[in-house]
């Protein structure tokens, strides 16, 4: 049985529907993409799992249907969502985004985890105390990464991580990205508009168009299309 | 005997004698400015803590004061010592900035997004508030004695009321517990978390409409101590605050919107400003308030974020 | 607006109503209703010129109240001091209220927002004492009232100025209510002119992102300011009406209360749409006037709580206001008459243009999510 | 589709009926109506409507038995303490009519019916609501109009109508001019005749008193200030300083009380009214302890309990009885007022608190003209009121000579003594009564 099942996922905003039935599976300890082009719906893809935006179909989290639950209850279950454009909370500086990452956490390690997170990611650490809104694309995105793993999730929403970076940037992004799931061995879908990157990282991937999926396979498989290459890599 | 007394600027034709204070006395009059001062700043305190929680000026926080003090006025009349009247009033405007949040203000969703709508329901809110007092406790000004008493100290040569101490102290005690709260404590940091990004609060586990809550709560009982400060100077009626919350206003846009130091900072230049130049300078004898607001609009054009404010408030 | 472009069936029947209602109601009400229907257009024109602000534009302002008592001291202290002849006195009113808006709307380059509305809600709360700084010029506290000399008791005396009727058989106040009426059918016009028109479009490009409205050629920083000055100068025509109408002008009657009835006319009517405020300000008269006064007194003294309390009720339920309620339910209607579940979706989608445009931008705009 | 034509007309015949509702029947019948009593165009008397009237009906608002009148007051807003006036004025006009109602001069006994509007006190309203009060309620006569800028403006209105104003709750010194304006008589003393009571108290007990001016920034104020100064004249009296208070500013009065303060002056005249009054008092510094003199307007015992225990030893022209003044509870003004005050609905807070005590006086004043007059007629009860005679009414001390003669005494009310307040709530008498019969509009100027 996978970790997360999805099923007939349907969502939209108002009288507009967005998705229009989506399956997609994710495996313990495995990096899923979601391709798709901009106004695909991959964004109201992870906000419907995460229950930001009302759906209909199923969602099932370790056997457990959690289609409609709020996030603050998901991340409880150990599934951590890090939305697009960041979101770094940018009022606030490194290490209190990075405390505010482990505010639903009981237990007293937190300070020191903050520790831990800021050595993983050194260039966070250089800038502890800077707040959040005055650094670069690549250290939010780092931070909000860092932040998400603060309240040890299992499972990671990962939303378009390179988006609004330079390519070297999003390369050291997507390196450490791997390196802490690895240590960490926690599973991740991931949705991205640079299938080219993403599908060097990731196990498996979905093609998402107008809101239903039409293609899937693994990485490799994906690479190797044309129609794929066509549209996303820009072959 | 008399010195002659003349005005810096602006001469008066209706005045016979010389009628400026004699110099001797700025100092006395810097003392009101001060006592004013302490209660401008507690109401924008009030202003500060919902502006940082959930980034709305709301401009019914100087009725939600009037209110709260009118039940510290009916604990303290029903004959309970001050400081638990003062603690009752405080505890029921909490109460009532909670269901203000519930009801009326939560439903609006993002201020920013919608900040006439904001203006409105405030709006709706004071209008009501207003309405609400006035039905329960009438329209005869009521009597609520000074916390610290009447008498006075003299300070060389000054008299000063201990009133007056009184409120710096309780405005600086307030300040230090304000500041403890956003400063160590898990509560204080999910507060300015969600004020500054409320999805990705979310996304962290932070319960986003508790903290909406505690925030209107926590500013609501903070008014009631700028009523509790006021009343006794200006009667207890239900247009208490009406005129006092321009002058709270005044302080937080001086000091910036989201500081706490600048709502202390903006509040004691706009109550010494307010006292102490309409004595000296003739044209702003019937408007106290001109001389700061001058001050703001030339704050304004070079730092729209208030002297302390953070830069993005600008943007709101 | 839609109700200027292509007039429905429903609403032309609406309009030739209200045409008839407005010009039967002199004729069947006492001098006094007249004189607050009057007072109604007042507000009703002064809450159109905020409309263009606020509404349009997206420049709160709680602070037009000063300007419809500028325009009505501006009045005033024509006809009084200067003696000039009544209806020009109108016309001087727009201009110098156009002016000081202009000079009120320059820390509005600066300052937006929430930001702006307490800036012009300083300008409501000093208004009364600037007046009554100024006593030489505006008769202080006391107010002035506007006179002409008049044979009284014998001896000629100034009086109260009055609208002497050319027309036989149409009393003054009757007079007076066709003068006002028609100014304030020409200010919404004008207004209508202006939403309709090039400038009406930047106007709302603006309120809605004022990046890309700059991007697209809009000199913001002139148009944000010429629309403070328009704004202002019809809500002086609003003020100037209301001293002519009163016969009198005294600081009292321009405290933050008039600013604030200013913005719940627009709201509770329907901000940016022509006609909304001129509904909102006559329900708003309907209540203050008609209603108020008949309720038992405990009743009548709680106005500003049942006022306050329908004002965040209406914000909740129906923030697009009476108009944008009644095209919603013209357009629920016209849809139900077309009949068939098919076009259901097709139409709705039209109906909610603005909406699924808000809604969508959440695809990629984090900061729409609504906790 | 039919229903929505339904709810189209029924939108419509509302708002016509709206206006039709009020209809201008009633108006077009009292005016067409010249019932000139015989009494009212007498020979000699001050108003002779028959020459100064367009279209006088001097028996409307007379139904039967029943006589209407009107007042106009705020009810809700900032100044709605007024309304407990009202509340007193309300209370006359119920007691009077649980006891049968007033006798007037022709012999009939009449119920009173009160009708009350508000204007929130802006004057800008008060004209429609005074139109209203006439044109559709058909009232008799206006009684206790708060405030002097409301009273004002509907004053040129009133006189054209030939609608008497009686007892005007304001004691601006315009009220001197019943020659031009013959349907207005005031409810209260000038309160320029006030100022002049107090300088001579003054130069009685401190000749060279050197004078610290706290006044309100109106008419009402400017009314103490311009008599203060014109009376002080050639004397060896001075105002030391003199600073002014606008209650709009949202200010207190604390920087200009410290302010005086410092200015040495041996006197202090607070020329204000509501809160403001009593509030300056509590800002006294403990080292200023001159003689303070407060308006009347604010001695009540409403007004000093705000004063926190400062107001012992203030000093006040008093031209009433005070119900809550324990030294005046014997009087029989007063015990009637105890008793049917409180049969006509105040409460022991209204009844001792000195405000609405002041609308009983007024509905007095108007129930004293209706019992005088030979005829229940409009300018009949004008030319009563402008004909008195050492009348009595009301809370009015016993000692004052209720005189007026029309335009050559236009005021009702012009003496009064001097009390001071003592620590029980009472004022002890430390100058007596003094009438200045007929001196008021030579006082003002």
């Amino acid at each position: 049985m996978s970790l997360l099942e999805v099923r007939d996922l349907r969502a939209g905003y108002g009288m507009v529907e967005v998705l229009f039935g989506l399956d997609i599976d994710v495996d313990e300890g495995e990096l899923v993409v979601v391709l798709g082009a901009n106004g695909s719906g991959k964004t109201t893809t992870l906000r419907a799992i995460s229950g930001m935006v009302s759906a209909t179909g199923s969602v099932t989290y370790k056997g457990q249907e959690v289609l409609g639950k709020r996030p603050d209850q998901l991340l409880g279950m150990g599934m951590s969502h890090v939305p697009q454009g960041r979101g770094t909370i940018n009022a606030l500086s490194v290490v209190d985004n990075l405390r505010v990452g482990g505010i639903s956490r009981k237990d007293s390690e937190v300070d020191s985890d903050v520790e831990l997170w800021l050595e993983r990611f050194p260039r966070l650490g250089e800038r502890r105390d800077q707040l959040a809104g005055s650094m670069s694309g690549g250290e939010q995105q780092m931070l909000a990464i860092a932040r998400a793993f603060m309240s040890k999730p299992e499972f990671l929403l990962l939303d378009e991580p390179s988006l609004g970076l330079a390519p070297l940037v999003t390369r050291e992004v997507f390196d450490r990205l791997r390196d802490v799931t690895a240590d960490t061995s926690t599973s991740v879908l991931l949705v991205e508009q640079n299938a080219n990157l993403a599908l060097q990282f990731a196990a498996r991937g979905y093609v998402l168009e107008a809101g239903e999926i039409v293609m899937s396979g693994p990485a490799e498989e994906l690479q190797g299309d044309e129609a794929i290459q066509k549209a996303y890599l820009g072959i | 005997m008399r010195p002659s007394r003349k005005r810096i600027w602006g001469s008066d034709a209706k005045s016979l004698s010389g009628r400026g204070p004699p110099v001797n006395n700025f100092l006395e009059i810097l003392v009101v400015g001060i006592g004013n001062g302490a209660t401008y700043a507690m109401l924008g305190l009030g202003l500060v803590v919902i502006y940082r929680s959930t980034g709305l000026l709301n401009f019914a926080s100087g009725e939600l004061a009037m209110f709260s003090t009118f039940i510290v006025w009916t604990f303290w009349n029903l004959g309970f010592p001050m400081w638990l009247a003062i603690l009752g009033g405080m505890l029921g405007g909490f109460l009532i900035g909670v269901l203000v949040h519930k009801v009326a203000v939560s439903p609006l969703g993002d201020p920013h997004e919608r900040p006439l709508a904001v203006v409105i329901v405030t709006i709706g809110l004071f209008l009501g508030l207003n309405g609400a007092a006035q039905l329960i406790w009438g329209t005869v000004d009521k009597r609520l004695d000074p916390w610290f008493g009447v008498s006075q100290i003299t300070v060389g040569g000054v008299a000063i009321a201990w009133q007056k101490i009184g409120a710096v102290v309780v405005l600086f005690v307030m300040v230090l517990l304000l500041w403890a709260l956003f400063k160590f404590t898990k509560v204080g940091l999910s507060m300015r978390a969600v004020a500054s990004n409320s999805e990705s609060s979310a996304l962290c586990g932070v319960s986003v409409q508790n903290m909406l809550m505690l925030g209107w709560g926590m500013a609501a009982g903070i008014g009631t101590l700028a009523g509790v400060f006021s009343a006794p100077n200006l009667g207890l009626g239900t247009n208490l605050m009406q005129l006092t919350l321009v002058f709270g206003f005044a302080a937080i846009v001086l000091g910036g919107f989201d500081s706490i130091l600048g709502a202390v900072v903006g509040g004691f230049v706009v109550g010494i400003l307010s006292s102490v130049v309409p004595q000296y300078i003739t044209v702003f004898e019937k408007m106290p308030l001109a001389p700061a607001f001058i001050l703001i609009l030339a704050v304004l054009l070079f730092r729209p974020q208030g002297l302390f404010g953070s830069k993005d408030v600008a943007r709101v | 607006m839609k109700s200027l472009r292509g007039v429905g069936p429903v609403q032309s029947v609406l309009w030739a109503i209200a045409l008839v209602v407005l010009i039967v109601l002199p004729f069947t009400s006492a001098p006094f209703r007249v004189e607050q229907y009057i007072t109604w257009m007042t507000i009703a024109v002064a809450a159109g010129g905020l409309n263009l602000l606020t509404g349009y534009n997206g420049q709160i302002s709680v602070g037009h109240g000063a300007l419809y008592g500028t325009g009505a001291y501006t009045v005033a202290i024509l006809v009084t001091d200067a003696e000039w002849p009544l209806l020009p006195t109108v016309i001087a009113a727009a201009v110098v209220c156009f002016m000081v808006g202009v000079i009120i709307g320059l820390p509005a380059l600066r300052i937006k927002g929430l930001y702006l509305a307490l800036v012009t809600l300083a300008v409501a709360t000093l208004f009364p004492l600037v007046i009554e700084q100024f006593s030489d010029l505006t008769g202080g506290s006391g107010g002035l009232t506007l006179t002409s000399e008049q044979l009284y008791r014998g001896s000629i005396r100034d009086r109260r100025v009055k609208w002497e009727s050319p027309i036989d058989g149409l009393a003054s106040d009757q007079w007076k209510y066709f003068i006002f009426l028609g100014i304030s059918i020409v200010c919404f016009v004008v207004i209508a002119a202006i939403v309709k028109s090039r400038v009406g479009r930047s106007l709302v490009a603006i309120r809605d992102n004022e990046t890309a409205a700059e991007v697209s050629g809009i000199n913001v920083s002139r148009t944000k300011i010429i629309t403070f000055g328009v704004s202002a100068g019809i809500a002086g025509i609003g003020g100037a009406m209301f001293a002519l109408n009163k016969g009198q002008v005294n600081p009292t009657s321009f405290t933050l209360t008039l600013s604030i009835y200013l913005l719940v006319a627009v709201v509770l009517g329907g901000a940016s749409t022509v006609i909304g405020p001129a509904i909102g300000a006559v329900i708003y008269g309907v209540f203050i006037d008609v209603i108020a006064p008949e309720l038992p007194e405990t009743l009548e003294s709680a106005t500003p709580l049942i006022l306050g309390t329908l004002l965040v009720a209406q914000m909740l339920m129906a923030p697009s206001g009476i108009v944008g309620w009644f095209h919603d339910l013209t357009e629920k209607v016209s849809r139900r008459r077309q009949g068939g579940g098919k076009q259901d979706k097709n139409v709705d989608v039209t109906v909610t243009t603005h909406e699924v445009v808000a809604e969508t931008d959440l695809e990629t705009d984090p900061g729409g999510f609504h906790p | 589709m039919s229903t929505n034509w339904k709810g189209l007309a029924a939108l419509g015949c509302a708002l016509v009926l709206i206006g039709s509702a009020c209809g201008r029947d009633d108006g077009d019948d009292s005016s067409s109506d010249s019932d000139n009593g015989d009494s009212s165009s007498e020979e000699g008397a001050f108003i002779n409507p028959s020459e100064d009237c367009d279209a006088y009906d001097g028996t409307a608002g007379v139904d039967g038995d029943t006589i209407k009148i009107g007042t106009i007051r705020p009810a809700d807003g900032p100044y709605a303490i007024y309304d407990q006036v009202t509340s007193g004025l309300d209370a006359w006009v119920e007691s009077t009519n649980a006891n049968g109602g007033v006798t007037a001069g022709d012999g009939n006994t009449y119920q009173i019916e009160l009708i009350k509007e508000n204007d929130g006190y802006d004057p800008g309203r008060t004209p429609e609501l005074a139109k209203k009060l006439v044109e559709q309620e058909g009232v008799f006569a206006i009684v206790g109009v708060i405030g002097t800028e409301s009273n004002k403006a509907i004053r040129d209105y009133l006189n054209d109508e030939c609608v008497p104003n009686i007892a005007l709750a304001t004691g601006s010194t315009e009220w001197g001019r019943a020659d031009e304006y013959p349907w207005y008589i005031a409810g209260l003393p000038s309160y320029a005749t006030e100022a002049s009571m107090w300088v001579d108290y003054l130069e009685e007990t401190n000749p060279d008193a050197q004078i610290a001016l706290l006044y309100q920034d109106d008419d009402f104020g400017e009314a103490y200030r311009a008599t203060l100064q014109k009376e002080i004249e050639g004397t060896d009296m001075e105002i030391l300083a003199e600073q002014s208070y606008n209650p709009l500013s949202g200010g207190s009065t604390e920087a200009a009380t410290v302010s005086l303060s410092q200015s040495g002056a041996d006197t202090f005249i607070v020329g204000l009214g509501g809160t403001p009054c009593p509030a300056t008092l509590t800002f006294m510094p403990d080292t200023w302890t001159p003689e303070t003199f407060i308006s009347v307007t604010c001695g009540g015992n409403t007004a000093l309990s705000l004063a926190g225990g400062k107001d012992v030893g203030v000093l006040l022209a008093q031209a009433v009885y005070e119900p809550g003044d324990p030294a005046d509870q014997d009087q029989p003004a007063v015990q009637e007022f105890m008793t049917n005050g409180a049969a006509g609905g105040l409460d022991e807070g209204q009844l001792t608190g000195g405000i609405s005590s002041v609308g009983w006086s007024f509905g007095a004043l108007f129930g004293a003209g209706l019992e005088e007059s030979d005829t229940v007629d409009r300018a009949a009860i004008m030319n009563t009121l402008f004909s008195l005679e050492d009348a009595s009414f009301g809370l009015i001390r016993d000692e004052m000579d209720i005189t007026t003669d029309g335009g050559e005494d236009p005021w009702p009310l012009e003496g009064f003594r001097i009390v001071s307040r003592t620590a029980d709530g009472s004022w002890e008498e430390v100058m007596p009564f003094n009438n200045k019969n007929g001196e008021s509009n030579e006082i003002a100027g």
